[in-house]
């Protein structure tokens, strides 16, 4: 089973996520997941292309804080994160949040802050590569 | 040394990656932040985030120690 | 491309809903999913298998309406609703919502307001089999 | 006719899945609660809600039409 909080170049599948949560444990009710996705479209400006780039080590450590708060907080039965770091298109695939709990509402809400506190903690930034030249996104406060 | 990385918008602005900075016994966080302002100025008024050795420090004041790793940090916009 | 709203019995794939969502539209950022899965023990009992039973066409009616006006009242730019109906394992799929839309946040609200209201709304009902018999869910209030 | 169906916990009560009822002009749902209510007394007590031609209806004096379908039915416990 593939390690459960990672970064990488290559995409993600899903239903493999899913699966290496649900050989865990037999006790999932509910599994929420939160996929980011590269759109054609930001700001009013046509984007060709989005560049990921990391400080790694701290941010795969954040990564790793950010499950386990999230496990310990909403009573999870196991959580994973996935952050791709490389060039994409739109369409591609991003980040990939999964939250596994007995109930719903728990899985719901532990995917919706992890995906929240992600974006807040983790040292990633992102560049949009336009047909007008590139520029590092400003994250809305 | 001090090992200091600079990452995004941040490198942008510095136009490197990473640079190193002498250790002399008790500097603190606010020294290298000095010398490396002098090298760049206007490079930090977009830094909102410092860690040392990966971890975010909000004091200034913090004493650095030989082979500390300093990272100076934009906002994030991962996700 | 399959049907946004089904009811089936056999299993569906996360990967290949998530791919008809994104073949629609190139300005999705985000896509927030649940996934209802049958759990081995509920209630402080065993169950090992949970059958399923719908009023057909009044369920797909009101999965379709379901859609549509999730859609509308959180500015989707698409969603999916699948539920199978047949009996299941522990481990097994139930359920599966898909919102996908420009920004996080929509999705995720979108996604959680869905499956709120399926489990109101529609006309499907549940059975616990356990080694010591049968007996039909109760809904919580 | 009134097609008559049932689902689930209430299909268990009245033991079937599907009856009918006799259509006559002005009858009401009300009349074939009435009607069926009398032959399965105590499963009503588990009836939350009432379709006519797959449409939740909460209003028992709704006129029927001949070859309405008619769903007696327990909370859902789908999802």
């Amino acid at each position: 089973m593939s390690n459960p909080v990672r970064i990488q170049t290559e995409d993600f599948s899903q239903d493999e996520e899913i699966n290496a949560l649900k050989v865990g444990s037999k006790r999932i009710g509910g599994i929420a997941t939160f996929l980011g996705c590269a759109r054609d479209f930001s700001e009013g400006r046509d984007v060709s292309e989005i560049g990921f780039e990391a400080y790694g080590p701290m941010a795969l450590a954040e990564m790793k804080k950010l499950r386990e708060e999230a496990i310990s907080r909403f009573a999870l039965l196991d959580a994973r994160i996935v952050h791709r770091v490389t060039t994409v298109h739109a369409g591609d695939n991003i980040v990939f949040i999964a939250a596994a709990a007995e109930h719903r509402a728990a899985a719901l809400e532990a995917c919706r802050w992890m995906i929240d506190e992600l974006k807040e903690r983790v040292p990633i930034w992102k560049k949009e590569i336009t047909p007008q030249g590139d520029s590092w996104v400003t994250p809305h406060p | 040394m001090i090992k200091v990385l600079f990452f995004g918008p941040v490198a942008d602005r510095v136009q490197m990656r990473e640079t190193q900075v002498e250790y002399t016994p008790g500097m603190t966080l606010h020294d290298v932040i000095a010398h490396i302002g002098m090298q760049y100025p206007g490079a930090f008024s977009i830094v909102s985030f410092i860690a040392v050795n990966q971890t975010q420090v909000h004091d200034k004041q913090t004493v650095l120690h030989d082979n500390d790793e300093i990272a100076f940090m934009a906002k994030f916009s991962g996700g």
